[in-house]
Formats: C-alpha cells, structure tokens, sequence
C-alpha cells in the first residue's frame, strides 16, 4: 500500500492528515499519482492542479514530480517549507 | 569525526549547556558561532504553532549538519528545533558551530539557517489576538540565500 | 535607539545571561547572532596574556558596535572582551546581534569580529609548556576580512 | 607634556610603558616625533627605523604618520593589534 501524507494547509484543506491506497494501475511517477489525485475533484481537484503550490517528498527525500515510485513507498504532499 | 547533535523536541533549549556538550573534551575549538530564532512579535501576533514531518525532519537536519561539517572543516556542531505552540519571544530553533577559526564557524552558522529555513520540513502557523490563524508563506529572499550554497552536498 | 554593551573585563562571561539582557523588554527580535571565541590549544600553547589600551579599547567597541547597529539596523548589541591571563579552553570575547531577521543578526556578527580583530587594541602573548612567550603576529586573512566592509562608518 | 605609550612588544623590547615629555620644537607630526624617537638610537632605532611595523594612535584614535600632534597629546605606539 502506498502511504500518502498531507502537511501544513494541505492537511487542513483535505481534511485529513493522509490515507494508505493501492498503487492505482498503470501510475509509476509522482506525476501520475498528482493526475489521480486531481481526479477526485473538490479540494483535490483545487490543490493537485496547482502543482506549482506544493512539494512533494517519496520515502523521506524531496522528489519532483518525474521520481518513479512503487507499492509501499511514503509519499509527502506539503507546502514550501517554512520553519528555522 | 566531527560532532553532530540534532533534536526535535516541545521542550524550550539552554545554549549554554549545548554549548558546553558540543565542546566537552575538546581543545582545538577557536569559535563558535550560534543563531538562535525567536518568535517575533507585530501585528497582532500571539503565538506561531511549529508542526513538522517526523522521521523526515530529522534526516534532513542531520544531512545539513553534516554537510556544513565537511563543507566548513567543523570540529561539531548542534541543531535544535522545537515544535508545538510557542509565544512570541520564545526561542525556536538554536544553531553552534564549533570551528578552529571564526571564519568557518560563522560561515556555517549561516549554510545551515539558510538549509533549515528552505529544506527542513517544518511549517509555521501564526496565530493572532484576534483569534484567526494563517499559514506563514514562504520568503523568496530565503531560497535565494541558500542558492548561494549551491548543493546541499559539500 | 540601539541597545549597545560594551564590557572590558578580566571575569568570565555568561552569554546566556547577556543575551537575556539584550532581549529584555524587545518583542521585535527574530534572531540573536552569537560568536564566542576561544583559546584554542595546540603546539604546547599554555595560556594567552591578553593586554589592552584601557580608553581607546572601549572607545573603538563602541564605535564598532554602533556601527553595526546602523548598518545591520539592529534592535542592540553586546560585545565582552576579556584581559589578562586565559587558558587554553577559555572563552575570550562575546558577540551577540539581536535583529529582526537572520541576515542582519549573523552578517553583523561578522562585521563587528572582524572589526574588533584589527581595529580593538587588544594584544596576545603566547605562554607555552616550556615557560617561552611570544606575542601573536597579525594575520593578513584578518587585514583582508574587514576591507570587505570598507570603512568603519555606516 | 606629551603623553608618549608604548603596548605589547614595543614596551617590552623599551623596557617601559611610556613616558612624558615637553613637545619637542620644531615636531608637529607624528613623523616628526617618530625622527625625535629613533635619534635616541638603541631599542629606539631598532623600532622607529621601521614604522611599518607600528601603528599610532593620537588621543586614543588610529592616526596616520602625517597626523598632526599639539602638547598635551596621548600618543600611543604599537604592534598590529591581535585580539578577537
């Protein structure tokens, strides 16, 4: 199972701090996992289509959205970071 | 080696006594350098609530730490983050860097706030007498700093 | 007006209690710039006598102090600069920058030392294990630090 | 009376902390006071044979050698400082 996180006002906006989903069919990339998310629509849909808004980590490590990811890898959406 | 502490914690930090563990046994130490950040305090601010990716957060400090141990020839250095709610006046996050010269030590000082301030995941939320709340944007003067750096690799 | 301190003295200093002096009453700080040097052994170095011009010391303290407060705009500055006799392992001087952001705390941190190391009447005598003394010859790398900032004036 | 110091390794190699003494005539620079200096020959010479490696300070202030001196100045002599 993937485990997808949600920080800062993406967790407030979601309304959830993440979920566990199956690796979706045919979805190998960070880039393919935004598109799905974005198709859910509503706050979802307001978010994963401003890309440009977020940032993404996979296992802990910035990514961009081209990294290649597997069942069972962590996946963090967050805003810039803002903390020091 | 060099020395590395890294700590997340609620709890408030004494930089004295850091500062004494990050030099304890050590004589080849001619300056340390140390920023601390305070809640600052302006229009209406009461408080700013500090949430972080736990497991991530640490990782990345350790890698600037690192990093500026080597980049900068450190004999140790120490970074301390807290989290949770804290009051204006409050510290927030504490940086030493113990070098044989003050070059080196200030000159990490400074990598590492610029490292912490764009790549440790850590967000800000501030929280005003009126009762509303706001996320804290991003700076653009804070990338360009750390732009200077180039890669986080020494 | 800038808080300014500006200490000469032969006694340890306690930087935490220095720095809560400097913020006492300010709400406006978001960082404290920090820089305390050591005497750093190695070479069978003993101890450093530290000598000094009592009057012009202060007097170039204080100008070096303003100065940095006016450039940096800082909310205060304290600088300590201990005389006499120090082991290897004793703090020396004390710096520490209180500014609203970062960049000015830590780049007046670096101003104001690299200042004090040409331009403060301070002399070190060298003690080593075998009873010889020598005085510290200036480094040309300290020279070429403080023409970075061109003069000493705002 | 002038007030004449001497830090750090000119005093040691003088073998004093400084001295007093009427402005000398005819001296109305700090040039003209180290040529009255290195007269005296000795330690003197050896030192103020080579300004370049001592700096002055006029009434507690950093001067140059073409700096002006009045009776009843504090002029002080001594190595690049080294302190920090």
């Amino acid at each position: 199972m993937l485990r997808i996180l949600y920080f800062a006002w993406l967790r407030d906006r979601l309304g959830r701090p993440g979920e566990t989903l199956p690796l979706p069919p045919g979805v190998d990339s960070v880039a393919g996992l935004i598109s799905q998310l974005h198709a859910r629509g509503g706050a979802y849909a307001e978010i994963f289509g401003r890309p440009e808004l977020i940032r993404v980590a996979v296992n802990q490590s910035f990514a961009t959205n081209a990294a290649t990811i597997a069942a069972n890898d962590e996946i963090a959406f967050f805003p810039p970071v803002t903390g020091g | 080696m060099s020395r590395v502490t890294i700590r997340v914690q609620a709890e408030a930090f004494d930089s004295a006594h850091e500062t004494t563990a990050l030099l304890a046994g050590q004589t080849e130490v001619g300056g340390v350098g140390a920023f601390t950040g305070f809640v600052r305090g302006g229009g209406g601010l009461v408080a700013l609530e500090l949430e972080h990716y736990p497991g991530m957060t640490e990782t990345m400090m350790r890698q600037i730490a690192e990093s500026a141990c080597t980049r900068f020839g450190l004999v140790g250095c120490t970074i301390i983050h807290r989290v949770g709610r804290l009051a204006v006046g409050m510290p927030i996050v504490l940086v030493l860097c113990a070098s044989a010269h003050r070059g080196g030590a200030l000159g990490a000082t400074e990598f590492m706030m610029d490292w912490l301030k764009t790549h440790a995941p850590f967000w800000k939320r501030e929280e005003f007498a009126d009762g509303s709340t706001a996320w804290v944007a991003p700076r653009a003067c804070d990338d360009a700093a750390t732009a200077r750096w180039g890669t986080l690799g020494a």
